[in-house]
C-alpha cells in the first residue's frame, strides 16, 4: 500500500511536472520518470512482465525518440512556449479526464481473488499466439506500414 | 525532405589527445559530417626566423632541434648542408656516413612514433602506440650514447658531426638492426591485414597525385598518393648515392597507403643503415670549421629529405656573421596545405584519422 | 645518380619571353626577376609547360631588403628534376604582389606566413589573415626594421667580439 | 563432502540464508520481517562485492592492459600497486567538483548519481550459486535489457547537460548506439530464452546443468552477437565511440571532475563486471561447470568465469581499434541483427522440432549443437564476404620504386608496373 501511494505521486507528480517545466529536455526526463513510476504500479500488481515491457519500450526506446526528436528541432522552439493550441489542448484534455474519470467511477472495481501469475510471460505469450493471434499480425503490419511509411517520406529523391 | 539541423561548429584543439601538440582544427558539422574545416596555429609559435638573424650561424643549429623535435637529427642536417653548400665546405667522408647513419635512425624513430599516434588515432587504445616507443626509445638509447641528449641533439656541426661513435654504439647498434625487421614483420602482422584499421582508413583522407603536388605535399604524403619522389634520391645528399635502397609508393593517397609507406619507409632504412655501416670509412668527423665562420655573400635553397617530408632552408647570407634571411621550408606546415579538401565531407572521426595521417609536427609547424 | 638540375636565369628568360613576353623584369645567374603584374600568367605558364613543368612549387620565400621585398619561389619539377627559381619585388612602403594561390594550393599557407611575418599582401589571396601571430599584433617581426633601435642601428651583431683580420680563418675547431 | 545443506556450506551460501529464514520463522516473525531481512542481506552481499569489484577492477585492468602494452602498469603503492586504486579514490575526492558555467545544474549533478542505480540493480538477478539469486525474476532477461536501456537516458542527461559540444555529441552517438544494438542484443537473447524455455535467469542455469552443457555450444552465433552487443552497451573497444577519446575527447563525461568523474568511472567497471557476469550466467553455465561445482563453491565458479569474460573485455579494449560510428551502425544493422535472426528462426524450429515430437534431448542437443555452429560459421562467413567493403581487392602493400619517376601530365598513369619492383615479401 505504501508502495502503492508512493508510486502513484511518483507518477502523477512527475506527470503535472511535464505540463509545468519550460525546458523541453526537463520534460521528457520527468517523462521518463513517469514511465518508470507506472512500471512500479505494474510491479506492485504482480504483472512483471507489462512492468519490464514498460520500462523496456517507454522509459527505454520511446523516450529515445522524443530526446532524438527533441534535439532535432531548433533551440528556439525547444520550449514549451504558450501558441495558439492552448484552446483546443484544454478542451480534449478536459474531455479526457471526464471520460477517464467517469470510467473509474462507474466500473465496479472488485479486487482479483486470485494470487498472482506463476509466470505472467508465459501467459502472454500463449494469449497473444492464440486467442489474439488476429489483433497481433494486425499491429504488426500496421507497424511495418508505419515503418515503411516513414522511409518512404524522408528519402531523398 | 531533408531535415534542418542546426551547424555546430567544433573546435578540435588545441588543446586535444589527438592534435599532436598545439593544432588547432575548427571544424563545422551538420550531424557529424564536416562541411567546413579551417586550421588554426601559431600557439607554438616562436620566432625562430628572427631569432636566427640574431645568432651566428653555428649558434643555430640549437633552434633547428626545436623545429621538429620528433626529428631533431635530419632538422639538424638539413641546416648544415644548407650553409655548408653556402659556403662550400668540403664534410669528410666519415662525417657524411654518420649523418647517413644518424639520419636514417631518426627517421625510424619519427616513423614509429608517426604510426603509433596513427594507429592510436584509429582507437586502438595506446596498445601500438606503446609498441612502437619501444623501437623509439632503443634508437633514442643509441643518440644518447653518441650526444648526450635525447630529444633535442644538437650533433651536427658544420663541416659534420660534433662527436665520434662511442665504443659500444656499433654493438647494440647491430642488435636494434637485427630485431628491427622482425619487430616491423610483427606490426604488419598485427595491424596491415586488421579489419577494423581498414575500415577506418582506406578511402579516408584521400589525396589524389595532382592535388599533392599542386599543393606541395612532401615526403610520405606525396609518396602515399603515388608519386615516386624521394630527395634523397632525386637530390643526393651526403652519400645516399652510394645507398640502394627503394621508394616505398602507395596506391590510392588514403591515409592507409600513408601508414604502409612508413612502414615500408622503415624497412628501408635499416637497408640503408646496414649499407652505411658496412662502407664507413675511418676519418675525421668533422672539418675544420673556425668558430668565427662567415659564409661568402649569396643565397641558397637547399633540401633534404625529412621524416616528415622535404625540409629545406631558404639562406641568404650577406658575408656577415649570421644570416640574412633564414627561411624554413616545414614539411609539417605545407603538408596542411590541402587539409580542407581532404577532411570535408568526412565525419570527425575520420577527420581525426586523417590528421594522424598527415604526421604533422607542430614545432616545426609554428616554428 | 643525376642531382636535380639548376635551370640557369637565361635559359628561362627565353622560354618565358617566348610565351609571355615582357614579363622578365631582371634575370641573374641563377634566378629571373618576374614583373608582378605578369606573375600569375608567368607561374601558370610555367607551370602548365612540358619542357619547364614548374608543378611543384617547393618553397615560397619572402625577404626584406630594406630598400624593397623580394619574394622568392623556388620551383621544381618532379619529372624532369630540375629546379628553377623566381623572384618577384614588391615596393618596401605599400608591399603587394599578386598571389599564386590559384596557380599552386601549396602557396596558400606560405603566403599567408609571408603576409604575417613580412607584410606583404598578395592581391586575390582566398583567406589572407595572420597565420602564426594573432590579429592585432603590432608589427610584422621579420622585417629589419621590426626591432629597429635609436641610431638607426638593429640589434644582433656584426662582427665576431674581438675579432680581428689576423684571427680570421685561423682559430679552428679541431677534433 | 557431507557439507550440503548445512548453515555454514560456503559453497552455497543460499544455504545460511534458507537457515535464516527457518529460524525467524521459528520465532515468528512477520513475512515482512523475514523479506527485508533476506533482502537486506542479499543486497548488502552484492554491494559489497560491487564495491570491491569497482575498486579491484581498475587495478586488474590497468595491470592487464599494461601487460598487453609491454609497460609494467601501476607498481608503486603498495604491493604490486594493489593501493592504486585507494590512492586514485582519495585523490579523486579531494578534487574539486567543477561545473561548468553555463551548465544545467541539476540534471548535472543527478547523472552520475542516478547512473549507478541500473549498473547496480543488474546485480539483482544474477545467479551466483545454486540458491543465492537476490530476486529471481520470472522475466531475468528482459528485466536486464530494460536495464541496459535506461543507463542511455542517463548518458544523455550527463551529455546535454555539460552544455559541451563533445559531450553532447558523445551522448547522441551513445542514444543512436543503444538503437542499434538493443535489437541484435534482444534477438541474440531470444535464441537463449527459446531453447531455455524461461526467461529466469535460475531457470536458464537451471537448463544448462539438467542438459549437461553450456549454451554457449547450442547458441554460439547469439554468444557472438550479443558479447560484441555488448561491448556497444559499455562503451569498451572497439565500439567505445561515446567516449572516443582521440575524437571526442572523453564524450559524455568530458565536463565531469572530481568524485563525479569517479562515479562514471566506477560504472564503467561495475557495467562491465555486470555485463560479465550475464554472459556467464546465459552462456557460460553460470555457477554450474560440468560437476566441479560439486568440490569448488558455485559462486566462485561464477565468480571465475565472469572474470575470464571480463578478461576478453579488457583484451579489446588492448588490441582493437575503434570503430566509425556509422560502421557500427551499419555493423549492427547490416551484420549482426540479420544473423540473429536467421539464429532465432533456426532456435525455434529446433525446439519445435524437439518439443512437437517429444524427442530426447541426448538426441536434439547435440544435433542442434552442431547444425548452430555450422550456420554460425556459415552465416558469419557468407555475409562477411556478401557485406564485405570493395576495399579487400585493393592492393596493399606499397610499390617499390628504385629510382624517383614522376610522369608528365598525359603521360599515363604514374609508373607502369615495369618501373615497381615486386615487394621481396608478401
Amino acid at each position: 500500500m505504501i508502495a502503492f501511494w508512493t508510486l502513484a505521486a511518483l507518477a502523477v507528480t512527475s506527470a503535472a511536472m511535464i505540463i509545468v517545466v519550460r525546458n523541453l529536455l526537463h520534460a521528457v526526463l520527468f517523462l521518463i520518470l513517469s514511465f518508470v513510476g507506472i512500471a512500479g504500479l505494474y510491479i506492485t500488481m504482480s504483472a512483471d512482465f507489462v512492468a519490464v515491457a514498460q520500462v523496456l519500450i517507454y522509459a527505454g526506446a520511446i523516450s529515445v525518440l522524443m530526446i532524438f526528436a527533441v534535439m532535432l528541432t531548433p533551440r528556439s522552439d525547444r520550449d514549451n512556449a504558450g501558441n495558439m493550441l492552448q484552446a483546443p489542448a484544454l478542451v480534449l484534455s478536459g474531455l479526457v479526464i471526464t471520460a477517464v474519470s467517469m470510467v473509474a467511477v462507474e466500473t465496479d472495481w472488485r479486487l482479483a481473488d486470485r494470487v498472482a501469475f506463476e509466470s505472467t510471460a508465459t501467459e502472454i505469450g500463449d494469449a497473444l499466439v492464440s486467442p489474439f493471434v488476429l489483433p497481433f499480425e494486425i499491429a504488426s503490419v500496421v507497424l511495418v506500414v508505419a515503418m515503411i511509411g516513414a522511409i518512404v517520406l524522408v528519402r531523398e529523391d | 525532405m531533408a531535415i534542418d539541423t542546426e551547424p555546430l561548429v567544433v573546435n578540435i584543439g588545441p588543446q586535444h589527445p589527438s592534435t599532436h601538440g598545439v593544432f588547432r582544427m575548427r571544424v563545422t558539422l551538420d550531424g557529424e559530417r564536416i562541411t567546413d574545416a579551417e586550421m588554426i596555429v601559431g600557439y607554438l609559435h616562436r620566432s625562430m626566423e628572427k631569432l636566427a638573424e640574431e645568432r651566428t650561424w653555428t649558434q643555430n643549429i640549437p633552434f633547428t632541434d626545436r623545429m621538429d623535435y620528433l626529428a631533431a637529427m635530419t632538422g639538424n642536417l638539413s641546416y648544415c648542408i644548407a650553409v655548408e653548400r653556402l659556403a662550400s665546405i668540403e664534410v669528410p667522408e666519415r662525417a657524411q656516413y654518420l649523418r647517413v647513419i644518424f639520419a636514417e635512425l631518426q627517421r625510424i624513430a619519427s616513423h614509429a612514433m608517426a604510426n603509433g599516434t596513427f594507429v592510436n588515432d584509429c582507437g586502438a587504445w595506446q596498445t601500438p602506440l606503446l609498441y612502437m616507443f619501444r623501437e623509439r626509445e632503443k634508437v633514442l638509447d643509441l643518440f644518447e650514447m653518441t650526444c648526450g641528449a635525447r630529444l633535442t641533439l644538437n650533433y651536427m656541426r658544420i663541416g659534420g658531426v660534433a662527436f665520434d661513435l662511442p665504443d659500444e654504439f656499433l654493438p647494440q647498434l647491430r642488435s636494434l638492426l637485427d630485431e628491427l625487421p622482425d619487430r616491423i614483420a610483427e606490426y604488419e602482422q598485427l595491424l596491415v591485414d586488421n579489419e577494423i584499421l581498414l575500415m577506418r582508413s582506406r578511402g579516408i583522407g584521400v589525396l589524389s597525385p595532382e592535388m599533392a603536388m599542386n599543393s606541395s605535399m612532401s615526403g610520405p604524403m606525396l609518396r602515399g598518393s603515388g608519386i615516386a619522389w624521394d630527395v634523397r634520391k632525386a637530390d643526393p645528399y651526403c652519400v645516399y648515392d652510394r645507398m640502394d635502397f627503394d621508394i616505398p609508393v602507395g596506391h590510392t593517397g588514403d591515409s592507409y597507403d600513408r601508414f604502409r609507406v612508413r612502414m615500408e619507409e622503415v624497412r628501408q632504412s635499416v637497408r640503408i643503415i646496414e649499407q652505411a655501416v658496412a662502407q664507413l670509412p675511418p676519418g675525421r668527423h668533422c672539418a675544420d670549421v673556425p668558430l668565427n665562420f662567415r659564409p661568402p655573400e649569396g643565397e641558397i635553397y637547399s633540401r633534404i629529405e625529412s621524416p616528415k617530408g622535404e625540409l629545406g632552408f631558404y639562406l641568404i647570407s650577406d658575408g656577415g656573421p649570421q644570416p640574412y634571411r633564414f627561411h624554413v621550408r616545414s614539411p609539417s606546415l605545407i603538408n596542411l596545405s590541402a587539409l580542407r579538401e581532404m577532411v570535408v565531407g568526412q565525419t570527425v572521426a575520420d577527420a581525426i584519422v586523417t590528421l594522424g595521417s598527415i604526421d604533422l609536427n607542430v614545432g616545426e609547424m609554428d616554428r | 645518380m643525376p642531382a636535380t638540375a639548376k635551370l640557369s636565369g637565361e635559359r628561362l628568360q627565353e622560354r618565358i619571353d617566348a610565351a609571355v613576353p615582357g614579363a622578365i623584369e631582371q634575370a641573374a645567374n641563377a634566378w629571373v626577376c618576374v614583373r608582378p603584374e605578369q606573375l600569375v600568367a608567368t607561374m601558370t605558364f610555367l607551370r602548365d609547360d612540358r619542357e619547364l613543368d614548374g608543378r611543384y612549387l617547393n618553397a615560397l620565400s619572402g625577404v626584406d631588403r630594406y630598400d624593397y621585398f623580394e619574394i622568392v619561389y623556388h620551383v621544381s619539377s618532379l619529372s624532369h628534376n630540375h629546379e628553377m627559381t623566381l623572384k618577384v619585388r614588391a615596393d618596401h612602403d605599400e608591399p603587394e604582389v599578386p598571389s599564386v594561390a590559384s596557380v599552386w594550393r601549396g602557396a596558400h599557407l606560405q603566403e599567408r606566413e609571408v603576409y604575417d611575418l613580412l607584410g606583404v599582401s598578395f592581391a586575390g589571396h582566398p583567406k589572407l589573415a595572420r597565420i602564426f601571430l594573432w590579429d592585432g599584433f603590432p608589427g610584422h617581426p621579420l622585417r629589419k626594421d621590426f626591432m629597429a633601435m635609436p641610431g638607426g642601428r638593429s640589434p644582433g651583431l656584426r662582427a665576431f667580439p674581438n675579432e680581428d683580420e689576423e684571427t680570421w680563418g685561423g682559430e679552428f675547431r679541431g677534433d | 563432502m557431507q557439507l550440503l545443506g548445512r548453515w555454514y556450506d560456503f559453497r552455497d551460501l543460499g544455504n545460511g540464508v534458507a537457515r535464516l529464514i527457518e529460524a525467524l520463522e521459528d520465532v515468528g516473525a512477520p513475512d515482512g520481517v523475514i523479506y527485508a531481512v533476506t533482502g537486506l542481506l542479499g543486497a548488502v552481499a552484492i554491494l559489497v562485492f560491487v564495491a570491491i569489484a569497482a575498486v579491484m577492477n581498475s587495478w586488474i585492468e590497468r595491470r592487464l592492459i599494461a601487460r598487453i602494452q609491454v609497460r609494467r602498469g601501476p607498481n608503486r603503492t603498495g604491493r604490486f600497486g594493489l593501493l592504486q586504486p585507494v590512492a586514485d579514490a582519495i585523490k579523486l575526492i579531494q578534487k574539486e567538483a567543477l561545473q561548468p558555467a553555463r551548465a544545467d545544474g541539476l540534471v548535472f549533478s543527478l547523472a552520475p548519481i542516478l547512473i549507478f542505480i541500473p549498473a547496480i540493480l543488474a546485480f539483482a538477478v544474477l545467479p551466483w550459486g545454486e540458491q543465492m539469486v537476490l530476486a529471481d525474476l520470472n522475466v531475468g532477461v528482459l528485466y536486464l535489457l530494460a536495464l541496459g536501456s535506461t543507463t542511455t537516458i542517463i548518458i544523455f542527461m550527463a551529455g546535454y547537460a555539460s552544455n559541451n559540444k563533445y559531450a553532447l555529441l558523445g551522448s547522441m552517438r551513445a542514444i543512436a548506439m543503444l538503437i542499434s544494438y538493443e535489437l541484435p542484443m534482444v534477438m541474440a537473447l531470444l535464441g537463449v530464452v527459446t531453447f531455455a524455455g524461461t526467461m529466469q535467469m535460475s531457470g536458464i542455469v537451471a537448463f544448462q546443468e539438467t542438459h549437461w552443457s553450456w549454451l554457449i555450444f547450442f547458441q554460439p552465433l547469439a554468444f557472438l552477437i550479443f558479447l560484441l552487443g555488448s561491448t556497444a552497451e559499455l562503451n569498451r573497444t572497439p565500439a567505445d565511440i561515446s567516449e572516443a577519446e582521440s575524437e571526442i575527447v572523453a564524450g559524455f563525461h568530458i565536463e565531469y571532475s572530481g568524485m563525479k568523474f569517479g562515479l562514471f568511472y566506477a560504472v564503467e567497471l561495475i557495467n562491465a563486471v555486470a555485463v560479465s557476469g550475464v554472459i556467464t550466467a546465459l552462456f557460460l553455465g553460470g555457477w554450474w561447470a560440468f560437476g566441479l561445482e560439486q568440490w569448488i563453491p558455485g559462486w566462485l565458479i561464477f565468480i571465475g568465469k565472469l572474470y575470464g569474460v571480463y578478461f576478453i573485455l579488457i583484451w579489446f579494449r588492448g588490441t582493437l581499434p575503434r570503430f566509425r560510428i556509422d560502421q557500427l551502425m551499419a555493423f549492427a544493422w547490416k551484420f549482426l541483427l540479420p544473423l540473429a535472426i536467421v539464429n532465432v528462426f533456426a532456435a525455434s524450429i529446433e525446439v519445435l522440432l524437439w518439443r512437437e515430437y517429444d524427442l530426447s534431448a541426448g538426441l536434439v542437443l547435440p544435433i542442434a549443437a552442431a547444425v548452430n555452429l555450422a550456420l554460425a560459421v556459415v552465416l558469419i562467413a557468407g555475409w562477411g564476404r556478401v557485406m564485405g567493403a570493395a576495399y579487400e581487392q585493393e592492393p596493399r602493400r606499397p610499390r617499390l620504386f628504385s629510382e624517383i619517376d614522376v610522369p608528365l601530365p598525359g603521360d599515363g598513369p604514374a609508373s607502369g608496373p615495369a618501373a615497381a619492383s615486386e615487394p621481396a615479401t608478401a
